[in-house]
């Protein structure tokens, strides 16, 4: 292909998208809603996985000591902690600064402690498992072998809660892939045969190129490159639409994430793929010899 | 100029093809050489634009050949269709101008398709467009044209990559006779540069009076080729063959009562 | 029969419309009464499609007014166009055949749009059909007729309501001579039941010979009616007026460089 | 219009519907993975109204009573308590129910009231408000009044969680309503241009119609009834989809809630009038004088 071929080409694109404003400006319109619920849904999973890992990364593992230990004792179960795999930091928590979080944590009830004749908690460890180590069965490891040592009376990290979480976010986790793989493909569904249809309507068009003697990639690559300009269109679209929405939403959800640069850069070039296919997929059935 | 050898540009060899309950092409055989002007008569049905269909190559024969140039149809590819097509210049019987296209605009899709160069471009439809009466209205769309505008901007389509053969299916129809005769004037004229065509027309009356050679085609056969047709002899032909198709149970009382007061 | 009382069915008075910078109409008055039939003759360009499309007021006059029955161009509504419509049949220089419907689809849904009973259709669409020579063809879609048949179809269905007033644009532009004879002796018996039938074509000769008004048309004016026209006499003008338009720069020599080896 | 006249409507339906089965079918699955879209979220949104509402119903406000009330008052406050505007249930807990209730609550730590002497608690009442009434400012004026009572040392219904939970319920339901709304409308554009795409096709057709005299109820009728046709199969594949995902995701989140009938039952309604107005409103431009 010489370079007056590819100029050619290009004319036939502009020459197609300026003679149908209309018809083009619908297609992109239809396709940036439907992009945008994808990108949406992209954005709710993204704050969601974050919340998760938020709320998870707050799981603390606490070693309760035995009564009156030495100190020595005391700084090699430290020690030993520190020693261990997937472990991140370990605090010691006196048994009055166990008292004071407790008050704290009771709030209004916390008058209730007042009845106290002595502090009855012990002294703790508090451990903070590295990130990837926090799931159920790597905790209740670390509990089962930490509770043999000696100076430890127990160790406990809300057994019931964590794995009953644990199971929460799973299932979440299922649904929302479940429901995003439902969203992607309706979404490609609808992009995939909106560009048909745009190619569809011009089908005498192709048709008398192939008789005037066009080669197929002369009439095939002005499309494929409408497809993908109306891809490009469609995306960025939604990309503004998603920022509007972020900036209302983050008003009354503080804490939200909005999609990095990179991830958005990405959705454009699939888009501009996803239309070019659409294009390329729509001519085969008339370039057929 | 030298004198032009004589070479056969489009050949027909056994050709049949089968068209569903009522019609099919059948053992047509018909060579043409370059620089021959060639008439395709035959009454309506008769089987003209299939033929010329089958040599563009839109449809394949069910058996026999088709050579056109360089190529034969029991050979040639989606890739070698396109270097087929612009050796030819097509007439269309229903235009097939592109509707969101100018009258300029069509005719330069065809010239750009063969990689011409812009200024060249302009120039030939320019020319062109002025030999048919339509320079004035090259940036309009064919909407807006009649239907003898239409056709005159097929045909400009059809000459305006100086094809090797050119077919024109029935390029006069919606024509007056003075752009009728233009346009024969426009045919002849690149006859003479070098171009074979071959015109399907139903008038057969106007094909007599030029004295080229003439082919009679006749529910999907060729009844007659080359040896000069008397228009007496033919219309009863036509006639038989028409009227044969037509049931004539229907008595004029029957369209009689069309009557209304 | 009691003998018709002479009516004027579609009237067009001091009719003026500009189609942009290259046509108008004008001034076109005009009367065809019940029962007579007209040849509206002119060059291609010359309007004649235009002021048809008037008549059926797809279009509307800038200035004027045009009658057909008790229907009047500048109060006719959307709500009593469908009542105008029924009254005329057209035949469409483009046929505007509906793609995906068959032959005889196409002919019944002029009919069901006026409530006509299903087994009249039946009956009225076999008759129109074998008249036509296409009986045979009822079943199949308008994309695997050949020009002439399509044409034909176009026919059938413009006349299958039986309608006051026919509009026929170019109805044998397609057909061979005897299809054309058969086409006009249609016309003509639908005529000598009552219906006007008005109909546009560029063939002077062929009118030449029925002895029926002609009006000729030149430019978007009327330059002939009623009196008799003579061929050469036509001929002359439509020279005139197709030369005229045509650029005559042209020398032999410019297309003479069509040639090729 | 006679009934032959609509039997030839209906026919006319008929027919298009038969000639353009594959354009008929794409524009209905493009129509009805939209909808799907649109009443998946419906569904979450039911799910996270329901799911607010349960969390909130399960507020309780407790009304401390002072040490060593005679019977009588206690009764008396319960009576005057009962008879409050927008109260439900007013139940008795006495401070050894408390101490009980409150060992279940710490779960694992509650060996921590192993060390009390004596029960601090405070005898309560445990009022549940109805339903319509579970606002901030309501409890807050309850609260305030009857901690004026003779016998009341103080009404606790935490307050402060409980403003953080309205605020977030608050923010959830408006970026809910904020996102409907997006979807909603983008799936109301794609369903009304995909009926009208599948109208535009036919353009030529309907201008026919128009030129051999047919009404403008002849051409439109058909239409709108094969919009409505299309809407309610699109419907109902939404309906069919939206089971299914329904059946999967209780696997893994048990409480989910369904649609309801008679909601479902709108829905296909809603989808029907739909397709017909596209088709409506999609002809009134070519159905001009
Ligand atoms: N695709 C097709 N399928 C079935 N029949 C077809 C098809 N194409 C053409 N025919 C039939 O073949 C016959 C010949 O058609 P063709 O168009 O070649 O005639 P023609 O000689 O060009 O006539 P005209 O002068 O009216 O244009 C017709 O009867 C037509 O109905
Ligand atoms: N919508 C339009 N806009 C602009 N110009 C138009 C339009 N319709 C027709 N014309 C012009 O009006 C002139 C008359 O057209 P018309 O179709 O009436 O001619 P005609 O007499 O039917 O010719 P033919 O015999 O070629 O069919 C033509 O030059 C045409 O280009
Ligand atoms: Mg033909
Ligand atoms: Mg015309």
């Amino acid at each position: 292909m010489n370079l007056r071929t590819a100029r050619y080409m290009i004319d036939e694109m502009m020459i197609n998208l300026g003679r149908r404003k209309g018809a083009n400006a619908i297609a992109v319109i239809i396709m940036g809603l439907s992009l945008l619920i994808l990108i949406v849904f992209l954005m709710v999973t993204l704050n969601l996985a974050s919340l998760i890992d938020k709320t998870s990364e707050e799981m603390r593992l606490f070693v309760y000591l035995e009564d009156g230990l030495e100190r020595e004792v005391t700084q090699k179960i430290q020690l030993k902690l520190m020693g261990l795999r997937g472990i991140d930091e370990v605090s010691f928590i006196s048994k009055d600064e166990a008292l004071t979080e407790f008050r704290e944590t009771l709030g209004e009830e916390s008058d209730l402690l007042d009845e106290l004749v002595e502090n009855p908690l012990p002294d703790a460890f508090r451990v903070k498992p590295k990130r990837g180590y926090i799931t159920s069965e790597f905790l209740a490891s670390i509990a089962a072998e930490t509770e043999k040592w000696e100076g430890v009376e127990e160790v406990r990290f809300g057994k019931k809660w964590f794995e009953r979480g644990e199971r929460l976010a799973k299932g979440i986790y299922i649904i929302d892939l479940a429901l995003g793989l439902i969203i992607f493909l309706s979404v490609i569904f609808v992009i995939y045969n909106t560009v048909r249809l745009t190619v569809l309507q011009r089908r005498t068009t192709i048709d008398v190129m192939k008789l005037v003697g066009a080669t197929n990639a002369f009439i095939r690559i002005p499309f494929i490159l409408e497809g993908a300009l109306q891809g490009i269109a469609a995306s960025l679209l939604a990309i503004v639409l998603l920022t509007a929405i972020y900036t209302f939403s983050s008003r009354y959800l503080p804490g939200l994430v909005f999609m990095r640069r990179d991830a958005l850069a990405g959705f454009v070039v699939f888009c501009a793929i996803l239309g070019a296919l659409g294009s390329f997929s729509a001519m085969r059935r008339f370039l057929k010899l | 100029m030298s004198p032009r050898e004589q070479r056969i540009i489009a050949g027909i060899y056994h050709l049949s093809k089968d068209l569903g309950r009522h019609f099919s092409l059948t053992e047509i055989n018909l060579q043409v050489t370059n620089g021959e002007f060639v008439f395709l008569v035959g009454p309506s049905g008769a089987g003209k634009s299939t033929l010329l269909r089958m040599m563009y190559m839109d449809d394949r024969p069910d058996s026999g050949q088709i050579v056109v140039g360089p190529y034969v149809s029991t050979r040639v590819t989606r890739k070698t269709i396109p270097g087929l097509r612009r050796m030819i210049g097509i007439v269309f019987q229903d235009f097939r101008l592109i509707e969101d296209r100018t009258v300029f605009e069509n005719i330069a899709l065809a010239m750009k398709v063969t990689g011409t160069q812009m200024s060249e471009i302009k120039q030939r439809v320019t020319k062109i467009l002025t030999y048919v009466g339509l320079y004035h209205k090259r940036h309009d769309f064919p909407r807006t044209l009649s239907g003898g505008e239409q056709q005159r901007v097929a045909i400009a389509r059809a000459v305006a990559n100086r094809p090797s053969i050119l077919l024109a299916d029935e390029p006069t129809g919606n024509l007056d006779a003075v752009a009728t005769r233009n346009v024969l004037e426009l045919l002849f004229k690149i006859n003479a540069g070098g171009t074979a065509v071959l015109m399907a027309t139903h008038d057969i009356e106007m094909v007599q009076s030029f004295g080229q050679r003439i082919i009679y085609l006749e529910n999907g056969r060729i009844a007659r080729d080359r040896e000069m047709i008397f228009v007496g002899d033919v219309r009863d032909r036509m006639e038989e063959s028409s009227v044969s198709r037509r049931a004539e149970q229907l008595s004029d009382h029957d369209i009689g009562d069309e009557e209304k007061e």
